[in-house]
């Protein structure tokens, strides 16, 4: 699916201005506050008509200032799940739900009501009045429905903002599952770098307006450690959990990881904080840490209080966070190889 | 109080008519409502203007007005007698008359709810993949409830109360075209009227009550189309 | 078809019309006869734009001689049905013996002169007594929108005086006739009828239009307080 | 289209009767309609069906019954007649039909307005210590401008068609209480006034027209009460 | 400011049964969606009538259905933020702002607007109309909104959800400063057991609207250690950081603490994930990470794969988690010796 934006939109003193080409099919956007997040998915979902420029998706432009056209929202097939939820006061649940599903031509249903209203949690809701419902219970409502209008792109204002953890970690593997599943495109915004990574292959950085800084999620994550608190974070596919007294033991690739959580038996996708992972020369005897992997450095990057040492062991790469001080007293060079240790409950899963 | 057989009829065209004339004109009054509220044309004035002229003008005048048009002279009266309809002295007329002269307080009731609406229901509902005649139809319309019940409930009272453009158009013949307005007109010309003309005056009242209890019994069952609760 | 008859009748002569229309169904049981009453300028609006009608009594000679002109009406079914005498009613309280004595009230109704034909017989009157202009002048004059209002007005006290006709002061219930006005002091308040060109055709708009000049019809008109007296009219004109 | 100087005072006495009754009504509809969007009384539909009745009955039996009132044998009469106020035959005779035959447009309009508002702007100012007066002089009132406005233009237009009320409670004086519907009746009634009472109905549709445009106008600078945006 | 609470309302087949009393300053709401937590605070604000009880506000009755007292919310002097904004959309963000200030009486300002939208960062926006502000932007608006009226009683319901973590962060301290400086007693609602830590000293845990279970907020994050993926935080307030090379060295009681985040010259308060601090039977040489400890086993707590072991050192006490299998491996008892190595980039600065 293919975006191609070059479009502007002015408010009083607040100018968007947005030019890029997103080629991917999990994208996101990642800005503060004020940004133009908001109104650049407006102005994609045709809800918001750019003052000058073109807009297109898969080659068929949907907005072309010069060339007079502006396809309406209900044509574009771009769902939005709204930063409120705006459910429909006049419908219950399920018609909520139904909204764009009944729209939605039978060759285009890709996703299934019954699946997915289990999933989001919603089936005891169904019969109920949208006004009863508390502020989780109609996010989940917003989202589900969108997705039922099974849209070719689907933009995602901070579709997870409000939920508390157990929900969030409940919903994600689903919204994962059906965008990756369904091929559905999606432009997804959020504040939080853990939902980015875990949603977008790519994002875009709007500044103050201006929609041109687009890097790889992964480019983010990496920049991210030497100017936000949260570090980078190793996402880790482990497999065949088993079970061995208090602990979990499971297979990623060579080498084996032990976990205290469980996991299912296929795959399972775990963060692990690059800070987690200490370095030593020697191996380290009597730990509490339950991992020691032998691994050799293969890239360093980032400088001062936060540097990257990507490591190669027998599963695959991994991230570390040092600070510069321990590079020079254990002299971290490309090829040396050291111990990475790494404590069972550093990991967390995510789905 | 006791009402003639007469006045029995007078109340029961009144119902007829007040009845018909909301019932017809409440789509429309909807259409134009949401043609005010929504749409983006410099001429919405002068149309605005000219829904509203059956308010501004005294009834009487428009009763005359409609005369004229519906007259055999007038602009829709050839097509009429081609159509062999009548609508002088009739109760289709008395509809007309009453229809044209509540028509701006309907448009004007159901605008106010529907500018109301939170539009982003409205644009939920188009990135969802409804056209603008579905959103029209399944949260636009919905969600004006109320403001379309509050306009019908003062279309039907207009409707029982009047009386000028109705006698000009619809005439004054009892059993035919006289509701209970110019069966109050004609008790003024009768020794002793008064006590007649008041009974009807109730039983209008009554009639008027009954429909704006139910309309508010009705309204509680439609949401209004803002609070994004709770 | 033939056997109805349309009328469209001032709504003053609302109670009697009926009594009549009753006699006369006693005689022609088969003629139905289809009531219109309004005012005569709106009843002959509407039959100059089609409405139908087949006979048409105005209280106005103006409205005939308009439809007359429109070529609604046959001028030659054109005559007097009956007429009215202009009276001052007033609380029972106040003496007036000329129209002179008018200028001692504080105020007068009457109909509004131009378009109540009671109102201009008052001012033809008040003009010939030479009260008139001081009467506006001094605001003391009630213009009403037809003779009932500037009846209602005198029966609850709000105007010391009102113009209206002898069969309208019947109906009052704290106010007399305090004064008859002197016919020669106006034209002679005439009911003028006609058939239209659709009544002309129609036998029992005909027959009708025959009894209402009728000893039985101006028996009843007599009982609603008109003014039958044809050869006065005659012998004036 | 030449306006005789009577016509002229007609149109200035119907200028000043609708302004006085819109601006005088005005904040009584304002607290009537608060009272029944938000008052949970049992009697309220009582006195929404009073409100109402201006509306369901003929404008001339509204007149007739407020003559009754105000006049000196009336119930108000005595009362009256110790200030030495005069209402029958005067100006503010006018003015008073006019504000009871367009009260319940009034009343109806702000209400739909203010049934709009979302509860959480309420429920906010009430935390932020503001009292029930407060809250409707700060919140209400200002969230209900658009329908108050939209409530003062009907109110507006009606006062310049109304005539069955006013011709009984002011009567039909040139010059004091003749206003354009008055005028036009007049001419309406003589077989060759067509063309003065167009003229007149031409005036009254343009003072409308302008009121119409100029509460447009006003009303673009008004939020609506709902909408939680973006 | 004792808050004592004995009140039901019902709502279809949803029963809020509240019954308790909380006398502390810092208090919180904990529980999942639609546990009922929104329901309570508008009951406590005097925007529900609950069916039945009582509700009392430092000694005074705000509510007693039984003696038919029930004070209207102006008079309570509760101040509410919403889980929605709700900004007055007739205002400029100014007078929104300035609403309850204006109300409130002269002694009772205790807040000055001047110090309350520079540190929201609102100060630009002060003149704007509130129909144009972004979502964040709205929130602050709203929070500020509420601490200007200075009530006796602050309710927030979930009033940092939705903004992105730099404003959190930025808006963190103030929120806790004024809290603590000017007395204002406060409940906060928030599905962040972090938020909820530094918020709050107790919390208060509704259960299916059953509002009864309380418990400090620190038992709250114990007991989370093994129930919810995010394990123990501690909370450590370091003192005078000096710069040495690419890294700040913090006192924390007698130890100094080698961190790689820069602070200020007062108290900082850091966070520190109980699963970052490994344990060492012997000194581990040459390490990556920058701090090694020497302490003392005070507590062990928990079970299976995670358990909590209190440590003591020379800055104070610490909780480390590791899993039961390394208990038994390095013979962890109270009183053992115990090396505590944890990464200098480990900590995370909170304010
Ligand atoms: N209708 C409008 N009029 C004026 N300014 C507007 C309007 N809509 C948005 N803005 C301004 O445009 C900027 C971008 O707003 P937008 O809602 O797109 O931000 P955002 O990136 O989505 O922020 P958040 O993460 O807080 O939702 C903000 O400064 C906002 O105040
Ligand atoms: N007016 C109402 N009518 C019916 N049910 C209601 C009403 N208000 C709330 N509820 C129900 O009460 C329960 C508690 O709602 P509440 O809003 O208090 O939850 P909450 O704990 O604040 O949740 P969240 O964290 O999602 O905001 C929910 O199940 C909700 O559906
Ligand atoms: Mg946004
Ligand atoms: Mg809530």
């Amino acid at each position: 699916m293919l975006l191609e934006v070059s479009a502007e939109k002015r408010f009083g003193n607040f100018l968007l201005d947005a030019e890029f080409a997103l080629d991917c099919k999990r994208c996101g956007i990642f800005g503060p506050s004020g940004s133009g997040k908001s109104t650049l998915v407006h102005m994609l979902a045709g809800l918001l008509k750019p003052d000058r420029g073109k807009i297109s998706i898969a080659g068929t432009p949907v907005f072309d200032a010069a060339r007079g056209i502006n396809i309406p929202p209900e044509k574009r097939r771009v769902g939005l799940v709204f930063q409120h939820s705006h459910l429909f006061p006049n419908m219950s649940v399920q018609a909520n739900l139904y909204y764009g599903w009944r729209r939605t031509r039978k060759s285009d249903r890709k996703i299934g009501p019954g699946a997915l209203t289990t999933a989001l949690n919603l089936d005891h809701l169904l019969k109920r009045d949208v006004n009863s419902l508390s502020g989780g219970e109609r996010r989940r409502v917003a989202v589900g429905r969108t997705l039922l209008a099974c849209p070719r792109l689907i933009l995602l204002d901070e579709p997870l903002t409000g939920l508390d953890a157990e929900l969030k970690s409940q919903i994600m593997p689903y919204l994962k599952k059906v965008f990756t599943e369904f091929d559905v495109p999606m432009l997804f915004i959020s504040h939080s770098l853990q939902e980015m990574r875990l949603m977008t292959d790519e994002v875009l950085i709007p500044e103050n307006g201006c929609c041109r800084k687009r890097m790889s999620t992964e480019e983010l994550a990496r920049s991210s450690m030497t100017s936000v608190p949260r570090s980078y974070v190793n996402l880790l596919t482990l497999r065949r959990p088993q079970a061995h007294n208090d602990i979990w033991i499971y297979s990623w690739g060579d080498e084996k990881l032990r976990l205290i959580e469980p996991g299912e038996p296929g795959d399972n996708l775990f963060e692990l904080g690059a800070s987690d992972i200490t370095l030593f020369k020697r191996h380290p005897e009597a730990t509490s840490a339950r991992n020691i992997l032998p691994c050799k450095v293969v890239e360093i990057f980032g400088s001062g209080g936060r540097v990257g040492v990507e490591l190669e062991g027998g599963g695959g790469r991994l991230v570390s966070q040092i600070v510069h001080e321990s590079v020079r007293e254990l002299d971290i060079q490309n090829g040396s190889e050291l111990f990475a240790v790494i404590k069972a409950s550093a990991f967390r899963k995510i789905c | 109080m006791l009402l003639s057989p007469q006045d029995m009829q007078a109340v029961w065209l009144s119902i007829k008519v007040a009845t018909t004339a909301t019932l017809v004109t409440a789509p429309f009054g909807f259409g134009i409502a949401y043609f005010f509220s929504f749409a983006r044309m410099p001429g919405k004035y002068l149309l605005e203007c000219l829904v509203n002229l059956p308010l501004v003008l005294p009834p009487v005048v428009v009763g005359y007005l409609l005369l004229l048009f519906f007259g055999q002279s007038g602009f829709a009266g050839p097509l009429l007698k081609f159509f062999d309809l009548r609508i002088i002295f009739t109760l289709t007329g008395a509809v007309i008359a009453s229809a044209v002269v509540g028509f701006p307080l309907l448009v004007r009731a159901i605008r106010i709810g529907m500018d109301n609406i939170d539009i982003h229901y409205i644009q939920a509902a188009r990135t969802l993949g409804a056209g603008r005649l579905d959103t029209l139809l399944t949260i636009i319309l919905p969600l004006s409830g109320r403001a379309i019940l509050a306009g019908m409930t003062l279309m039907f009272a207009r409707s029982l109360g009047e009386f000028g453009a109705t006698i000009i158009l619809a005439g004054n013949i009892p059993g035919v075209t006289q509701t209970i307005p110019l069966a109050i007109y004609d008790y003024a010309n009768t020794p002793d009227g008064d006590r007649m003309a008041m009974s009807l005056c109730l039983v209008s009242i009554a009639l008027s009550f009954a429909v704006l209890l139910a309309s508010e019994a009705l309204a509680r069952s439609f949401r209004k189309g803002s609070a994004d609760a709770p | 078809r033939a056997e109805e008859v349309r009328l469209s009748v001032a709504a003053s002569l609302k109670d009697a019309v009926n009594e009549i229309a009753a006699a006369f169904r006693q005689a022609n049981p088969q003629v139905s006869i289809v009531p219109n009453f309004g005012s005569s300028g709106s009843l002959a609006k509407q039959i100059t734009q089609g409405a139908p009608a087949d006979l048409f009594i105005s209280a106005n000679p103006e409205w005939i001689d308009f439809l007359v002109k429109e070529g609604k009406v046959f001028p030659d079914t054109v005559r007097i049905f009956t007429y009215n005498i202009l009276v001052i009613v007033g609380p029972k309280t106040t003496r007036i013996t000329s129209l002179a004595d008018l200028k001692n009230l504080e105020r007068v109704a009457l109909g509004s002169p131009k378009s109540v034909p009671a109102g201009q017989y008052a001012e033809q009157a008040m003009r010939a007594a030479g009260v008139y202009e001081e009467l506006v002048a001094a605001n003391k004059l009630v213009m009403a929108k037809d003779v009932r209002e500037a009846l209602l007005y005198a029966d609850r006290g709000e105007v010391d005086g009102a113009f209206v006709y002898r069969t309208d002061a019947l109906l009052a219930k704290n106010t007399e006739i305090l004064y008859s006005v002197p016919a020669g002091m106006h034209d002679r308040v005439s009911y003028l009828l006609a058939l239209t060109k659709e009544g002309a055709l129609n036998a029992a708009a005909r027959d009708f239009s025959a009894f209402l000049g009728s000893p039985a019809a101006v028996h009843i008109l007599e009982r609603y307080g008109f003014d039958t007296d044809m050869d006065r009219g005659k012998a004036e004109k």
